[in-house]
């Protein structure tokens, strides 16, 4: 009698049918899986931000200051949090979850590794499923505003929800750049028809003169603007009069909204890599990336992005709210249209 | 280019006809000791001669000579065209500290004349917003006095006074 | 498509999950909520196209209606509403007159709906035109429903697209006429 | 028309009776504006100190501005009236707590100039060093709280890096951090400390590269630029009207640096240029700071080897146990960091100076915000308020 | 057939919702909760009839679209009004003359 009869005949006695249960086990371990990543990009970020502004990052708490995160989370969790007085409890409590459950959901389609059993759920839809949960958060981040009652949050809730919006389409822009050329919106088609050659994956294959990696760009800059970092942080930003959506929340809800921030910005990178940079490929033929090679060769790629990003995060001054409306639809989207435009003259003479 | 005192001296009085200006070189340049109703003739004479051209208010003092009951008001003029500078004087009585206001001919003056009518009560008339600019608009008296007394136990009461009438939550 | 019990315990879920929300659009006090539970709703019509076999369509959904159409409204509550301050009660007026009125439709249309699917002849839509011939092995198929989505929209209903886009067009450059215009800044 | 027609049901419902009250529109009237009072301040992240404005804001724009100032006035004028002349100096260290240095140089120079004493060269030539490098450490906070401001977190650490060192040396010279009273009454409080002027050779190359790092970091970034230029223009005319000074005037291109009109120390014997930027904008005034603290550091350098050659000797002229100078007034202005800090004090012969009138660079550089402010968005209220460089302890004396 | 019903009701709450409110923004709500229903009709009736076939779905495809541009600018002559008269308040509004 192996493990999984007995599973079986467990599930079976259930009555459930078996998928139902193997889909909350996924979910389970994608949360956890989440979470463990969120918590070590943070301390990544703080180690790293500090080492930039020629100071140590967190030291103290646990070895070299790694548990400071995971310190960070349960104070989070403990801290009481207030609800103001004249915001409306139910939208208050329910706006962090509207904000963090598209940032949990997108997990489900991206391909960490060789597909079978590296990507919890292979949509045929992927991208575009992705891009529709990602615009719920828009949604949740307005009425968080809106539900905190106070006149500077609701208009910070605003600005953002506008900030998000406009950088919305010339992302949706770039995302099809790769669809058209590898022809299909699942993750893991795309991933597959950019081979394991770094020639051959979007981002540096000649053969399109470049136009995949302006598209990389432009993705990387809206990916910036929807995760809120440093050049487009406006609505966190503490000097400017108006203050962030997130400002009346504190201790256990204001904890969703910081997951929600991390888990988005490691979600970007993420189909950036599958996206524009091969997957789970290894750069080199020789080099072994099937089975649990593929994990560790996509997680190198995610990550260096996300140090990139959190590089750009540590260096620059903020956009003003205007150039950076400006800059969205009078720089980014013409450029994303023409590059889209070309890349699909180019697919269909080959 | 800058003139010296004593040039700066025959320039001012060959200009001016008729204004009754005594001059004498103290610790830091010319000094011009002109009455309260010449005050603005003179300004304007210094502000638009080219050969003059005092662009440039340096600042605004106030001195409270409690002795011979009089404010003296001390106004530092720079030229950035030919770098001279000059010190006015004018003396006004403390009973009613009147003066004409220069701050057409300096933008500068503007807010260093409501300093010195907010801490030694010079009242300039023709000022676009003479209000107290450094102390709390209800303050009474102004400190710069010599004879301004300032005792503690008073001041409790008065401002205990205020937060019954309610002004001060 | 229409599965074993599994499938019916989803439909029966998702359209009691709709029809509440829609409710609460509809009687809601204050105006927030109701455009949330619109949300919910749309969320739930996108999930009902799941079970019909509709990936497509439910993604489409999803992007237009719960990304874009509920973040509209939001934004004209926000602008047409005081910002915060009192949440003015939506003032229902002849609750009868509306309740009289969806009732008589429901009759007619359960009437209507009874009768049309007795009558129909059972080789209903076996005449395909050749086009749609590809169509038909690849709808099954989860991946082959965009695919054929995809490729109907660009053969059979080339005409209407185009239309679709240009309408498109003239509403977008239409709506920032009307609030620039009013608006004047 | 009868309203309700559709429903017909009859008309006694309540809302027959409330004639629809619709204020038309008045024909210029296009569109209401609603005009928002907002307060900023007087406890705002990026006022420095406690700045309150009051603004008046259409929508995005600023319709007027106008600063409340006076919270951190402690009525340092008529504290000077009850000190003795010696006393003064110690007050003068909160003016501008960002640059003690000067302000206790200007304290000094205007008594000395009532007393009329010459101050031994080798005081002299300290305190032009300790000028100079209080200077550059004082335009180092602002570009670091300037970067803050925009949002760049970086440049704040490299800039407090080098200041560090400078505090150190100031340190080492008189004990004190940040109010030093070092500078007194005839002369220096005390001569150098050996070994620290080969200290002080060794850190002017680190500096040197330390400004070019955080020009690179800050200044020259393309999105600082794109923010801070073409805003907050300050026309010539108008800067000399309003009698600014400083950076704020050169920014504006006029070359008035009162090291240079009206030289004190030995500041015409030392060879530096005034740096002026045509572009009157915040970017300018910004520029002309980092600009200026590489004059400074020139400066330092030329003064160093000065005290180098120079044997070491009393550094402070042996006053009475009270200073009393004969009645009469001066006025003694010098080049602070902000600008032209002016001292005038009138002495009627007692022991305590009879007034002392400060003139505050930061209070008249702030008269020009109400002129120049309104017409600009919210956003950039933040750029062009930072780049006044406003110290409130100078504003509200 | 379940579908019918179920999009008959879905239309009938639209139908209450656009009656019953006096606020514009809910009428709008009130159409999109009925153009849903359509939706979700025509998918229902293409996927039973004619499985092979998606012009159903096709065809709800475009009435999102449409849908979609509508309530853009159906919110946009909301925004005009509100801009001149305060008040969105349907039943104040009749008067045509801008």
């Amino acid at each position: 009698m192996s493990l999984t009869q007995l599973c079986e005949r467990l599930l079976n006695w259930t009555g459930l049918p078996v998928e139902v249960w193997v889909g909350l086990v996924v979910a389970v371990i994608i949360f956890l899986f989440m979470t463990v990543i969120v918590l070590a990009v943070v301390y990544l970020f703080r180690k790293f931000a500090g080492f930039i502004q020629l100071r140590l990052g967190p030291r103290y708490v646990g070895p070299r200051g790694v548990l400071q995160t995971v310190c960070d989370a349960v104070k989070l969790l403990a801290k009481e949090d207030i609800i103001p007085a004249e915001a409306d409890k139910g939208i208050f409590i329910a706006a962090p979850l509207i904000v963090f459950l598209p940032a949990y959901l997108a997990y489900i389609v991206i391909p960490f590794g060789q597909p079978p059993h590296f990507q919890p759920k292979d949509l045929n839809l992927g991208i575009l499923y992705v891009l529709a949960i990602t615009s719920i958060t828009v949604v949740g981040i307005i009425t968080a505003g809106w539900a905190s009652g106070s006149k500077w949050a609701t208009i910070g809730g605003m600005r953002s929800g506008a900030q998000l919006i406009s950088y919305e389409v010339p992302m949706s822009l770039a995302v099809l750049v790769p669809v058209l050329i590898s022809g299909s919106l699942s993750m893991k088609d795309i991933a597959e028809m950019q081979g394991d050659r770094i020639w051959y994956w979007n981002a540096f294959n000649i053969s399109y003169f470049g136009l995949a990696f302006i598209a990389f760009v432009i993705y990387m800059i809206c990916a910036l603007a929807e995760t809120n970092q440093i050049p487009f942080d406006l609505p966190e930003a503490e000097s400017e009069l108006v203050a962030g959506y997130n400002v009346e929340y504190s201790g256990m809800r204001f904890a969703f909204f910081f997951l929600a921030e991390f888990s988005n910005l490691f979600v970007v990178c993420a189909i950036a890599t599958t996206l524009f940079l091969g997957g789970w490929y290894a750069p080199l033929p020789f080099l072994p990336d099937d089975g649990f090679w593929s994990l560790l060769w996509f997680m190198l790629k995610t990550l260096t992005l996300v140090f990139i990003v959190l590089w750009i995060r540590s260096t620059y001054p903020r956009v003003r709210i205007d150039q950076l409306m400006e800059f969205a639809w009078k720089r980014l989207f013409p450029i994303a249209l023409i590059d889209l435009g070309i890349v699909s003259l180019i697919v269909a003479l080959r | 280019m800058p003139l010296s005192e004593s040039q700066l001296e025959e320039e001012i009085k060959g200009k001016l006809a008729g204004v009754p200006v005594s001059f004498n070189v103290g610790k830091s340049g010319l000094e011009a000791h002109v009455g309260r109703e010449h005050l603005i003739e003179l300004c304007k004479l210094l502000h638009d001669e080219p050969s003059l051209c005092f662009d440039y208010l340096r600042c605004i003092s106030t001195v409270d000579w409690i002795e011979d009951g009089q404010i003296e008001v001390v106004y530092h003029l720079y030229s950035m065209a030919h770098g001279h500078c000059i010190i006015i004087k004018v003396r006004i009585p403390r009973e009613e500290p009147k003066l004409p206001t220069v701050s057409g001919i300096w933008a500068a003056a503007n807010w260093l004349e409501r300093e010195a009518y907010d801490l030694m009560g010079v009242v300039f008339d023709g000022h676009p917003d003479l209000r107290r600019i450094l102390l709390p608009q209800d303050w009474e008296g102004h400190p710069l006095r010599k004879d301004y007394s300032y005792d503690p136990v008073e001041f409790d009461e008065w401002y205990a006074a205020k937060v019954r009438r309610g002004e001060i939550p | 498509m229409n599965g074993g019990a599994v499938w019916w315990v989803f439909f029966y879920a998702l359209s009691a999950f709709t029809l509440f929300n829609a409710l609460l659009v509809v009687t809601g006090k204050n105006l927030f909520k109701c455009a949330l539970h619109l949300m919910l709703v749309f969320l739930g019509v996108a999930g009902l196209f799941l079970l019909q076999g509709a990936f497509l369509l439910a993604g489409v959904q999803t992007l237009i209606y719960t990304g874009g159409v509920t973040t509209l409204i939001l934004f004209a509550i926000m602008l047409s509403e005081e910002v915060v301050g009192r949440q003015r009660q939506l003032v229902s007026r002849g609750v009868s007159i509306g309740i009289s009125a969806a009732i008589c439709f429901l009759g007619i249309a359960l009437t209507i709906f009874g009768t049309a699917v007795a009558q129909l002849p059972e080789n209903y839509g076996v005449h395909i035109a050749p086009v749609a011939q590809f169509v038909a092995e690849a709808s099954h198929l989860p991946m082959g429903n965009v695919r054929a989505v995809g490729v109907a929209l660009l053969t059979q209903f080339l005409v209407p697209f185009e239309f679709a886009s240009v309408l498109l067009v003239v509403a977008v450059i239409g709506a920032i006429v009307i609030a620039r215009l009013a608006g004047g800044k | 028309m009868k309203r309700n027609s559709d429903s017909g049901i009859g008309s006694n419902y309540p809302w027959h009776k409330q004639r629809p009250v619709i204020e038309e529109p008045r024909p210029g009237e296009a569109l209401r504006a609603d005009r928002l009072i907002v307060n900023m301040g007087p406890q705002h992240p990026s006022t420095h100190g406690v700045l309150r404005m009051i603004l008046t804001v259409d929508g995005e724009w600023v319709v007027a501005a106008e600063p409340d100032i006076g919270y951190l006035h402690r009525g340092f004028e008529k504290l000077a009236e009850m000190r003795d002349y010696d006393g003064t100096i110690f007050l003068s260290d909160r003016w501008d707590y960002l640059a003690s240095m000067s302000n206790n140089i200007a304290m000094s120079l205007a008594i000395e100039r009532l007393l009329d004493i010459q101050v031994p060269e080798r005081a002299q030539w300290i305190r032009m060093l300790v000028a100079e490098l209080q200077r550059i450490a004082s335009h180092l906070v602002f570009i670091a709280a300037y970067g803050l401001d925009m949002g760049a977190m970086t440049p704040f650490f490299y800039c407090f890096r080098e200041r560090e060192r400078i505090v150190g040396f100031f340190e080492a010279l008189c004990g004190a951090r940040l109010t030093y009273h070092y500078v007194r009454v005839g002369g220096v409080a005390a001569d150098l400390p050996d070994g620290f002027l080969e200290e002080l050779e060794k850190f002017i190359p680190m500096l040197q590269s330390g400004f070019d790092e955080i020009d690179e970091l800050l200044i020259y970034n393309p999105i600082l630029i794109e923010r801070t230029s073409g805003i907050g223009i300050i026309p010539p005319h108008l800067a000399v009207s309003y009698g600014l000074s400083g950076p704020m005037i050169r920014a504006s291109g006029i070359p008035y640096d009162v090291r240079k009109c009206h030289p004190y120390l030995f500041y015409d014997a030392v060879d530096w240029d005034v740096i002026t930027h045509e572009a009157c904008d915040s970017w300018a005034r910004v520029w002309v700071r980092s600009q200026e603290m590489r004059q400074s550091l020139r400066i330092v350098k030329q003064v160093v080897e000065r005290l180098k050659e120079m044997p070491a000797g009393e550094v402070r002229v042996k006053l009475g146990r009270s200073i009393r100078p004969q009645k009469g007034d001066c006025y003694v202005a010098i080049e602070s960091p902000r600008g032209e800090l002016g001292i005038y004090i009138v002495s009627d012969g007692s022991g305590k100076p009879y007034r002392v009138k400060i003139r505050g660079p930061s209070f008249v550089n702030l008269s020009i915000a109400p002129r120049v402010l309104p017409g600009v968005k919210i956003a950039d209220l933040v750029a062009i308020l930072g780049s006044f460089d406003l110290v409130m302890g100078e504003v509200d004396r | 057939m379940h579908y019918l019903v179920l999009s008959a009701l879905l239309f009938s709450i639209g139908i209450y919702g656009v009656l019953t409110r006096r606020n514009a923004i809910a009428i709008l709500m009130g159409i999109e909760l009925m153009l849903n229903a359509v939706n979700l009709n025509f998918v229902a009736v293409c996927a039973s009839l004619t499985p092979n076939q998606i012009t159903g779905q096709i065809f709800a495809a475009f009435v999102i679209v449409v849908a979609a541009a509508e309530a853009c600018i159906g919110f946009a002559l909301i925004i005009a009004i509100y801009r001149n008269f305060a008040k969105v308040n349907v039943d104040d509004i009749n008067i045509m003359r801008w």
